[in-house]
């Protein structure tokens, strides 16, 4: 058989052929609403981050400080062990300067672009990263491997939610050691 | 080991459309009832069905496979949906190759289907709830963020440029002009790629493969049966299949160790030792043009950070040394997610048949290889094809 | 066994809220758009018939999914049936009441092995049988949109 | 060659209204590490993985990403099977059947407490051209099979609701079960009436909990347990998708997938082999439906067969000692796992105060739902 030789199904429609109603068409917006289980862990998680912390859970089996938490280790398939606290700060292990919204519309040209980037938090595993936004950084200074530091919403904003962090902001060197020096655990 | 073995017979495929007029189950019996004209069958032969089809947000049905059967060739038979996100059109004939290997069917008709069309007003906003519900949709991400950061951190590892990883979307929307299905068929320059809408740094538009509508179906039978339906069948020699875990920001994004480990599984079970040496030509999966080359050092084509030097050499062309993506990949030919994954599936059939019309690689290839990736950048599938 | 650390107390579950904030617009398909212009256009059903295998579908298909060839022949097979089965609905879709309970039935239209589903009009629930005739009734031609809201349902057969 | 599969291990975390407690990912934990620990074997040992589950009844685009950490499947073969427990667990037979894996695990799930609507999720499985408009409810189509259903074989609704006394009675003596309850027949008939002839209590309501089952092929299964679970039959059929050219009293797709299980088992007489079975009563007249598809009596006896005890606890064919869905929960891609787990459980004697004295083979029957046609059935055997 050769595809050149075949008769191919597909019939194309020009966008134009809905909005001229060339086509029958039907619509639906369906109603999928969810009220997810946080469960242990990230119940855990989402209370700690409305007190301004980010917490992790222990493995002891393999040692891995792991972000976000879970009640079990997936690689020794056992239980996690304990609970600790890691920093608020971290290092962009990679980036992007989004001018795209998440339904595909386009950023205006007034819009800042949005800066989507994987952070990995000090004091987890290393390369324990999670999907956070970078913030009050132009989009041509935006480095892998920049230090940054979160900024959080005011305490009686915050819900427990991951937006309770509004974004990562850079660190310079001498604030961040002054920073790290005044932090409690 | 004693293993059953199974052949590819026949293929069928619709063309690949932004917005078909067709239902996806009208889709799916086109691409169906050109698969078993090809081999000469008819429905009654088929002893089992099995149809692969990415998310339910797509088509805008719940439990689509469902509303698929009838347009699958299911009516009153054996029949289920498998389902490995992106990856799924090259598990569509691996969960094929398990009817069959495993003796509970001679004949398996394999479908793959997608209409992205229905998702309004774009399939983008579909892939906001593949990211985790309470860690990071609230973030409101796009599918395209992930794949930013991920190209992003291969280049900096690598020290590749855009214009660098711009030549895979040349190199396949032109490959893809002689393809019959094709729908964004071109001839462009590296610098149009770069000059293309930014969306979100470092893609550009024509880094992405497009939002498609389109079907496609093989037809699997037994050796005893293969022999009497054809003179040419392509066999099934090897397949592989891993996942990773959902947790996508931990991993190491330079490098898709998901597609090395379903590598490792297809190449030991097809006995292939030097796949860049026994590999004559492959398909791996192109949604985006970085991902050619991420997954050819997935599949262990070429050393790590090598593949678009090797292609800038002409090394992946049609008539280079290891053809890669000769069909047009979902860069030219279009990327309706499930179908696409068979798509390539079957111009390795074709190829290895000698059938490929235009397309047909020089030297006659014996052995090819088809991937596909999908979920969280977390599913490797890969099928190895002999004649 | 399992996790180490478990709730104890009421208070302390809790949950995240989100939808999949998703729009759909289908297209009727090659079949569909013959069928519903049909609708639309003529106030008529028409079928795809299968000779081969003896089959009549209605909605029609451009395929006969039992040995799968192509049907390309659409046929007027008007508009009267008799209900195949009903059942008498309460709900709405988001678990609300009815405003009042409808008769929903499976119209099996004569000469075909299909049918249509759609409510009963002007038939009571003390009246309504399997096997009982009826007719469709649509609404003005003026008012169709090609669509299955283009029927407002089936009444008795004078 | 492979000649023989069995199930090795099974692990559940019992089934209640709902699960405020955990997460999904630790529900399913919970019930994987049980079925490790069942078989003896810990899924870094495992070949192969599947999950069985749907994308919007866990309320993501792509649930199959998140499918392995909780089974311990990462970086493995992992595939989702959009379809019932018993499909995966087919595909998890084919698997080994190959040659290419020796163990295979099959997990599926339910948090069906955590979608608000389930309604408009499954009546978002209608046609949407054809059937959608119409805004009816899933429970319309069950209504209008009923009816039909009773018509053909002269079967009353009061007899419909004497299945749900019968396993909501049933599932008093199952620990996992979250519906249990002694009822009578007029209870039902009492109920809010839904689409008519289905009351409130003619409708299984639905339940959380996971169950996960490791397989593996006849030589690694007796290397692993002395009392491995035989896969005997399988069979799963779809019926036509299209509502209107179905056959609404009949059953087929569970008539057309029990005789490829029977064939498969090599059973010609299931009457008469089978000594219990576990079959889909996610609506109450569809157990009685079911057992004349499944030709465990002929049609329009399932009726008398019930009222005479026949399919009771202690009765000659015990029929969903469980509790089936109306008294367990129904369970959606999981209703296939918790009749497998029952079977499990009674062929390996540990039904505890449910277990039917000398069983050897049952039969575990599903079917997908509302709207669709699709069903499965498994032989499982001690023997």
């Amino acid at each position: 058989m050769k595809l050149e030789d075949c008769k191919l199904g597909g019939t194309h429609l020009k966008s134009s052929d809905f909005e001229k109603c060339k086509v029958l068409t039907t619509e639906w917006t369906p109603n999928l609403g969810y009220a997810w289980d946080n469960g242990v862990a990230i119940g855990r998680y989402l209370a700690e981050l409305k007190e301004g912390k980010i917490i992790a859970r222990i493995c002891h089996e393999c040692h891995r400080i792991m972000l976000p938490p879970r009640m079990f280790c997936e690689l020794c398939f056992r239980p996690t062990d304990e609970w600790t606290y890691v920093e608020d700060t971290g290092v962009v292990n990679t980036f992007s300067i989004a001018r795209v919204n998440w339904d595909a519309s386009r950023r205006g040209p007034k819009e800042p672009p949005l800066i989507p980037a994987v952070i990995e938090i000090d004091g987890a595993t290393k390369g324990m990263g999670i999907l956070h936004m970078l913030g009050e950084i132009g989009p041509d200074d935006v480095k892998i491997g920049m230090k940054v530091r979160a900024v959080w919403k005011k305490p009686e904003d915050r819900t427990g939610a991951i937006t309770d962090i509004l974004y990562f902001k850079p660190v310079r060197a001498a604030a961040s050691k002054k920073a790290a020096a005044g932090r409690k655990r | 080991m004693g293993m059953r073995k199974v052949a590819i017979v026949g293929a069928g495929i619709t063309k690949f459309v932004r917005r078909a007029q067709e239902t996806g189950k009208e889709l799916s019996w086109q691409a169906s009832k050109m698969a078993l004209d090809s081999c000469g069958i008819t429905l009654d032969d088929v002893d089992m069905v099995t149809l692969g089809t990415a998310p339910d947000a797509f088509d805008g049905v719940h439990m689509k496979g469902e509303y698929l059967a009838d347009g699958a060739g299911a009516h009153r038979k054996p029949y289920m949906r498998h389902y490995v996100g992106g990856g799924t059109g090259v598990f569509s004939p691996i969960h094929g190759w398990m009817h069959v290997a495993s003796g509970m069917a001679d004949i398996c008709l394999v479908v793959a289907e997608e209409k992205m069309s229905s998702c309004h007003p774009h399939p983008q906003g579909a892939f906001l709830t593949i990211f985790d519900h309470t860690t990071e949709q609230p973030l409101k991400p796009t599918l395209i963020w992930i794949f930013a950061l991920e190209m992003n951190r291969y280049m900096q590892t690598y020290g590749i440029s855009k214009a660098d990883i711009a030549r895979v979307s040349v190199k396949n929307k032109h490959n893809a002009l002689d393809h019959p299905s094709a729908q964004v068929a071109e001839e462009i320059t590296v610098e149009d790629v770069l000059a293309s809408e930014t969306l979100c740094w470092p893609v550009n538009r024509l880094d992405i493969s497009p939002a498609s509508d389109g079907a496609a179906a093989v037809v699997l039978a037994s050796e005893r049966v293969a022999r009497r339906l054809t003179d040419k069948p392509i066999w099934i020699d090897g397949v592989g299949m891993s996942i990773d875990s959902a947790y996508w920001a931990t991993r190491d994004l330079s490098y898709p160790r998901y597609v090395e480990t379903a590598a490792r599984m297809a190449y030991d079970m097809a006995g292939i030792k030097e796949p860049a040496k026994e590999i004559h030509i492959a398909e791996p999966y192109d949604p985006f043009d970085y991902k050619e080359l991420h997954h050819m050092e997935g599949l262990m084509l070429c050393p790590r950070g090598e593949a678009a030097r090797l292609t800038a050499e002409g090394y992946t062309a049609r008539d280079g040394n290891l053809p890669i993506c000769p069909s047009g990949g979902a860069l030219g030919v279009g990327n309706p997610i499930a179908a696409t994954g068979l798509m390539k599936v079957i111009e390795i059939f074709l190829q290895l048949r000698g059938e490929a019309g235009k397309r047909q690689v020089p030297g006659k290839p014996t052995c090819g290889l088809a991937q596909a990736w999908g979920d969280l950048m977390q599913m490797g599938t890969v099928i190895v094809l002999r004649s | 066994m399992a996790i180490t650390e478990k709730m104890t107390k009421t208070t302390t579950p809790t949950h995240w809220e989100g939808d999949i904030p998703v729009r759909f617009v289908y297209t009727y398909g090659l079949a569909g758009e013959t069928f519903f212009r049909a609708i639309k256009d003529k106030g008529t059903f028409l079928a795809t018939r299968c000779d081969a295998c003896d089959v009549t579908f209605l909605p029609p298909k451009i395929y006969c999914d039992r040995c799968f060839e192509e049907l390309d022949k659409f046929v007027d097979v008007g508009t009267i049936g008799h209900v195949d089965t009903f059942t008498v609905t309460f709900k709405n879709m988001d678990g609300s009441d009815k405003a009042k309970p409808r008769i929903l039935a499976m119209i099996r239209i004569d000469g075909t092995d299909g049918g249509i589903i759609h409510y009963l009009e002007g038939i009571s629930i003390e009246e309504v049988a399997l096997g009982l005739p009826v007719k469709a009734i649509f609404k003005p031609k003026g008012q169709r949109k090609g669509g299955i809201e283009d029927i407002i349902g089936f009444g008795p057969v004078e | 060659m492979v000649k023989r599969v069995a199930i090795v291990g099974i692990g559940t975390t019992g089934f209640r209204p709902i699960t405020p407690d955990v997460s999904y990912r630790e529900l399913i934990f919970e019930a994987a590490r049980k079925a490790y620990t069942d078989a003896g074997i810990e899924p870094s040992e495992v070949d192969g993985f599947i999950a069985a589950a749907e994308d919007f009844i866990e309320g993501y685009s792509i649930c199959d990403e998140y499918c392995p950490d909780q089974i311990g499947a990462v970086l493995k073969p992992t595939h989702t099977i959009a379809g019932d427990f018993i499909q995966a667990l087919a595909a998890g037979y084919m698997m080994i059947m190959t040659g290419a894996f020796k163990t295979v695990t099959v997990e599926s799930h339910s948090k069906a407490s955590n979608i608000k609507n389930v309604d408009e999720v499954l009546g978002f499985a209608f046609d949407p051209v054809y059937n959608r408009p119409l805004r009816e409810t899933p429970h319309a189509i069950a209504g209008l099979e009923m009816t039909r259903y009773m018509f053909e074989t002269c079967t009353s609704s009061e007899q419909c609701a004497k299945v749900v006394v019968k396993n909501k009675g049933n599932a008093m003596r199952n620990p996992y079960a979250a519906f249990g309850a002694d009822i009578s027949e007029k209870d039902v008939m009492n109920s809010e009436p839904i689409s008519l002839p289905l009351h409130r209590l003619d409708i299984a309501p639905h339940a959380d909990g996971a169950v996960v089952a490791v397989l593996a092929d006849g030589d690694t299964a007796l290397a692993l347990t002395d009392a491995p679970i035989w896969i005997e039959g399988l069979g799963w059929c779809t019926d036509t998708p299209t509502l209107e050219m179905r056959d609404w009293g009949e059953a087929a797709y569970a008539r057309i997938a029990a005789e490829m299980a029977y064939k498969m088992a090599g059973i010609a007489d299931p009457v008469g082999m089978i000594d219990f079975a576990e079959i889909c009563d996610e609506y109450s007249f569809k157990e009685l439906q079911h057992m004349e598809a499944l030709k465990l009596c002929r049609p329009g006896e399932a009726a008398h067969l019930l009222e005479s005890g026949a399919t009771s606890f202690t009765g000659r064919l015990p029929i969903n000692v469980s509790g089936g869905a109306l008294g367990v929960g129904h369970l959606f891609e999981a209703s296939g796992a918790h009749k497998i787990l029952e079977l499990v459980e009674q062929l390996r004697g540990h039904a505890g105060a449910r277990q039917i004295p000398d069983v050897n083979i049952g039969l575990a029957q599903v079917w997908r739902g509302v709207p669709t046609a699709t069903g499965a059935v498994a032989i499982l055997s001690n023997m």
